[in-house]
């Protein structure tokens, strides 16, 4: 056990892994010599070589789609995208293929590898470098969708997620990447991939968020409990599949529900959950699920992204809303 | 619900209108006392109690 | 042969055979005659199937279909040329290349009637599956190419796809990552002068599309599609090279797709007759017969036999195929992933509930 | 006023906008000389020349990203895609830049185009060739999305798209391309974008549907109506921005909601309009809001269409099961 | 001079200036002395203008900036080949090309310093803004030059890219659609020997980027990209070329990227020092200041004079991008449609609301 970041987290667990099992191997735009632009692959080039830590062309439907032929073939590719906003070029590859290949062989074949990214807001970064689509990829068949909010799950969940026979597309909340230091097991300490955790106990509402948010909603319910008010915080982690039952669960036991995401509103996840807490908890409900989210607009440049993110303030406000319903 | 007259919409918790299913209180009658006009559960229970007046209860 | 005699900037195709089945002697490859006859074999079956395909689909028994009427060649040929080892990405228009290679006429079959049973081809015999999005599957060649060489394996790849494809960015890129990583593998192109209706010329100014290969830092060469001993030459030096460590080849096979694009297609809405009619001509399997006339390998009676003992092979094939068992309502969900996630394992539910209700 | 199809209401739509603006111009595979492969361009670089109908490159994101272009300078292109399942090499294209010149450049730049679309499935074409993934484009900030579920409203919808200052992603039905015949009118009837169609007026149950799943809720109508139940049938046919005060009007009235869509479940459109109403009618339901979709597979090939979309049946069921909460 | 005497595939590559400052007499342009100073005017602008940047990213007053220093000279000769009426559409290190076309400092500033008025460049520059996905734009630049074909006007495209752009898909897509069809537009890659950490050897196989063009239907040139006269010729023999109706021409213009990627990056970790320092000597300011002084229009003190004067004007810009009004909550919503949609108002007052409530 050791005191880590999310960034040594990631790379403990990309190390650990290539160590386990020789088919492990990464690809990605400066992965290698450069360790990735956020040094989440530091060092394994060096221990690994460069036929195990590829830098690849500048070329993302090329990184995926060499990915999964090199799945195909029994490898474990691990994919770097060096930003969620520079993943839509390959997302055909990853609809029309990675996700489907095991049905429409009927297992003949099958895709086991893993799609990494930094992802969300929050860090003033340029243009198109603060992207949050999860739900385009909630919403593609045959893929798995993960995304810690600690070091600790981060390692867990990349090491089950490599693991995994199927793919797995690997979201990483950059905002937290260095800010959050906690105690991270080494060994064979997996997280498995669609279960939630529940963050934080309370009776009086629950919190769903993922990310960079469950910080957030951890001040919020800071906040709250300062009030005599009792959150209770779940976070998906896999936010698909999702763990549906341990969302219906504490709705069902609080009654009401605010959603925190970064993402547009309109068809996000925050949607989902809330047509699921429709669908399994309607009866149970005090309030109707309020979404906290990013707008439907483009997110702003680094001077206008605090007026986008759910902050404190608007998570409180969603709070007070379903409170006082 | 296929003969009936279309009725102006009630503002009420979904659990709080299998209350009154349960407790076979008509909405339509019932006094709202919650926020924003709704009907609450208190609302339906008092209502249910009040026996037989309850549907001739004035509309808002 | 040398893949650099060929240069494509320098004007120059590979030909072996010529339109009137004349052959090179210097280039023509040491078959013995079984192996020679066996070709043509090869190309009749080709030629049988997809009539037969056709004929299915017309009747409405088999859904859309891309025939590869015209193309036979060079699908025979190329997989002549493959290792056991080495694994073919086909497009959608390789049904010649996927018989030669051995995939069962049954799963053909069963993938044109609209079955998820006609990907299911065993994996021993290293023939992927139909791929539509066209152009995305080049980098799927690449991907594996890499892995090859990654764990030091002595396969190849070889990879088909047509001129349109081409103009796709997923083409550029695994030409790109197959160039920079000198990946054992062979780019294909069959250039059957059209995307449905865009003409060649339409789709890239080139002179060749073999000239491409200039700007990946590998060779290309340009061939023609209509003889299979043409495509057997390249795609050997290619595989050769690839094995070697010398990296990727690009070959363009300059053929014709004499038939519609798909059996939903009407051609005659784009292009001449005549045009058809011209390229008729130079098709692969008169082309053939011709050599093997020339060689006193062929006579009618042997094709007749050989034509009636495919076509029997062919129609039990589609028989059996045509009985199989319809999909079951749990197989939209079962291959879906490893285990069934609790999500779909409802949903399954909810549409068995309903098939139940009737 | 003629009685047409959808095919041919689409073709005049195009021939009426391309006569009235020579700005309009149009490109994708196979639109110029073929007509496209379901004939809706027919005819129309016959009339307006080989410049104004353009057989491309095979793609897509070319073709997405030159009719970008296009627009940057005034022009007012409509791009097809021959089918939906190939529009996701363009994504990038549509989400990093089409979506996104207006607010960034703070109107300086606009992107007036139209990018058309067979959609759907229900036809028995191959893979890849029945895709529904409207939700990714209704997620996707800076666009409009329509879908025309009938020949008049498809005219009348692709003409205000073409003159729409800002980029629409028109999906059409395949499946009832050629389905319905319905009187057409000519000349200046436009219908507006952002507003829902009431197909059928009825107080007991909301059928929510668009595209070809219009027909199907019709269906379910008419076989409710026979036991008595009248359905309300809301067609959106703009799924963004979403008309929520017709959905909402009709769900307060009757507090009961099924929404049908061939998509995917999950993250599907489906979801959102469930959320919308748990916002802005959850005192109103009777029942809790219902989905009946396509389920998170992959589309299976034509022998197995049938147990994905939608039908009769499971329209009914999900009628049933809202009506007998 | 012609495309075609530096034909890439034969190893040419275009130079006027030799590193020490020599001109190429044959070649050199007829700029008078005047034209000449300013070219070098407009280099020490651009230095310095981006090492303010630098600077006051250090200081935490400007974001993630992307510097051009060592990349100036190709800028400046290209934007100098280019009529009023063309149009430039860049990437994100084109600030030295910006500034030539007439892009106000301040709003150059104000782009990297986080505001969206910083993409709010007059029209009327016929000068896009940044463009961030590596490789995107060099598809609108197609379609502006089909649009400026279709509407039968004069002006030509210039796009900007990377070395790294060259293998994504869109720019392929990009060189094939404008092949196809002989648009007006200018393919202008700087390579930089560097696409973040992956050096242009690792980037793609082929000798030269220029040689890609045969692969389009177009000719590729080579050129030194420390010489703003090898850049202008070319640049202006290639929009000579494209107004003309012969259609595009791609440009490599082989420089180096002295900095960081960006402020971000730190390339100590992936590039030898000394690499660098090699290539210093090479750059276009001290090349250029060589040029003029051998003819004789060069002293310190103008140099001086004109820096002093250069400095004041981008402290100046810097100032009043600074102290510009920070973006209005309302700024979020309103440019995203024509006209702001229901939704939208809503969420628009969702947050003007929670704002208000402080
Ligand atoms: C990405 C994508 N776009 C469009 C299509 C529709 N489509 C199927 S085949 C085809 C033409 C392919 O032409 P080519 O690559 O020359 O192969 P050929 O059909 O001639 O064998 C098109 C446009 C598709 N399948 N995939
Ligand atoms: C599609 C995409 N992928 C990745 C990135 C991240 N990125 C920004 S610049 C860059 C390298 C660009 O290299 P090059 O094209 O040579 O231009 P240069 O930076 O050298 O000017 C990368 C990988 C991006 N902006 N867009
Ligand atoms: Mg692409
Ligand atoms: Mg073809
Ligand atoms: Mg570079």
């Amino acid at each position: 056990m050791a005191q880590m970041n999310m960034v040594e987290a990631i790379n403990l667990a990309l190390r650990e892994e290539m160590e386990r099992d020789p088919d492990v191997i990464l690809l990605g735009e400066d992965v290698g010599k450069e360790g990735g632009v956020f040094r989440v692959t530091e060092g394994l080039q060096q221990r690994f070589g460069e036929n195990r830590s590829i830098d690849t062309p500048l070329a993302e439907s090329g990184i995926v789609g060499c990915a999964f032929g090199m799945a195909l073939l029994g490898l474990k590719p691990v994919a770097e995208i060096q930003f969620m906003g520079f993943l839509y070029p390959a997302y055909d590859q990853i609809i029309s293929h990675v996700g489907r290949i095991r049905n429409r062989t009927r297992g003949v074949y099958s895709a086991p590898m893993v799609i990494r990214m930094p992802y969300g807001g929050g860090i003033h970064a340029p243009e198109h470098h603060s992207e949050s689509t999860e739900a385009l990829l909630a919403h593609t068949p045959g893929i798995k969708v993960v995304i810690p909010s600690s070091p600790a799950d981060a390692r867990g969940l990349l090491k089950s997620a490599i693991r995994d026979p199927d793919p797995v597309l690997f979201l990483e909340p950059k905002r937290i990447y260095r800010a959050i230091k906690e105690e991270v097991p080494e060994g064979e300490v997996l997280v498995p991939l669609g279960k939630a955790r529940r963050v934080r106990e309370g009776g009086d509402l629950t919190l769903v968020a993922w990310g960079a948010m469950v910080r957030e909603a951890q001040k919020a319910a800071e906040e709250l409990a300062g009030q005599g008010i009792e959150a209770e915080i779940i976070d998906p982690r896999s936010i698909s599949p999702l763990d549906e039952a341990a969302i219906v669960e504490s709705v069902k036991k609080t009654g009401r529900c605010v959603v925190v995401h970064e993402a547009p509103r309109t068809c996000g996840l925050g949607a989902e959950i809330s047509a699921l807490l429709m669908e399994q908890a309607l009866l149970y409900l005090k309030a109707p699920v309020e979404r906290v989210s990013g707008f439907d607009t483009v997110m702003p440049l680094p001077k206008g992204e605090h007026f986008y993110l759910p902050d404190l303030r608007r998570i409180l406000r969603g709070a007070r809303k379903v409170l006082e319903f | 619900p296929a003969e009936a007259e279309p009725e102006a919409p009630v503002a009420v918790l979904p659990a709080d209108r299998k209350l009154a299913e349960e407790l076979g209180v008509d909405l339509v009658g019932v006094k709202p006392s919650g926020p924003r006009g709704r009907i609450t559960a208190e609302d339906i229970r008092a209502a249910a109690g009040a026996g037989e007046a309850r549907t001739e209860a004035p509309r808002e | 042969m040398k893949i650099s005699d060929c240069d494509p900037l320098q004007g120059r195709r590979l030909q072996v055979l010529s339109p009137e089945g004349k052959a090179d002697p210097e280039l023509l490859p040491e078959f013995d005659d079984e192996s020679l006859r066996r070709i043509f074999g090869q190309l009749l079956m080709g030629r049988l199937f997809d009539r037969h395909c056709m004929a299915l689909q017309r009747e409405g028994r088999l859904g859309t279909y891309a025939p590869v009427e015209g193309q036979e060649a060079c699908q025979v040929g190329s997989v002549l040329a493959l290792a056991k080892g080495d694994w073919v990405v086909p497009s959608f228009r390789e049904t010649m290349a996927a018989i030669c290679r051995g995939v069962p006429l049954e799963t053909i079959f069963r993938y044109w009637m609209g079955s998820e049973e006609g990907s299911r081809i065993p994996r021993e015999l290293r023939f992927l599956p139909v791929s539509i999005p066209v152009g995305s599957h080049t980098l799927h060649a690449a991907g594996m190419a890499m892995a090859i060489q990654y764990k030091g394996e002595a396969d190849a790849v070889l990879c088909y796809f047509g001129d349109g494809a081409t103009s796709e960015g997923d083409f550029h890129e695994a030409l790109t990552f197959a160039g920079v990583r000198r990946a054992p593998v062979v780019f294909f192109c069959q250039n059957n002068g059209w995307a449905i209706s865009v003409p060649r010329s339409k789709q890239c100014a080139a002179a060749s599309l073999a000239a491409k290969g200039v700007g990946y830092g590998f060779p290309g060469i340009q061939i023609d599609g209509n003889d299979p001993f043409a495509a057997y030459l390249a795609t050997r030096t290619a595989l050769e090279r690839a094995r070697s460590g010398e990296g990727p080849t690009l070959i363009e096979a300059v053929t014709y797709r004499l038939g519609p694009h798909t059996t939903s297609d009407d051609p005659l809405r784009y292009r001449e007759n005549a045009e058809v009619e011209k390229m008729r001509a130079l098709e692969p399997l008169v082309r053939y017969r011709q050599f093997l006339k020339q060689r006193g390998l062929w006579s009618e009676a042997w094709e007749n036999e050989l034509a009636a003992s495919h076509q029997a092979r062919i129609e039990d094939a589609a028989r059996r195929a045509e009985s199989a068992p319809p999909p079951t309502p749990e197989s939209v969900f079962d291959s879906m992933f490893a285990a069934l996630p609790a999500h779909l394992a409802r949903q399954r539910s909810e549409l068995l509930d309903a098939l139940k209700e009737g």
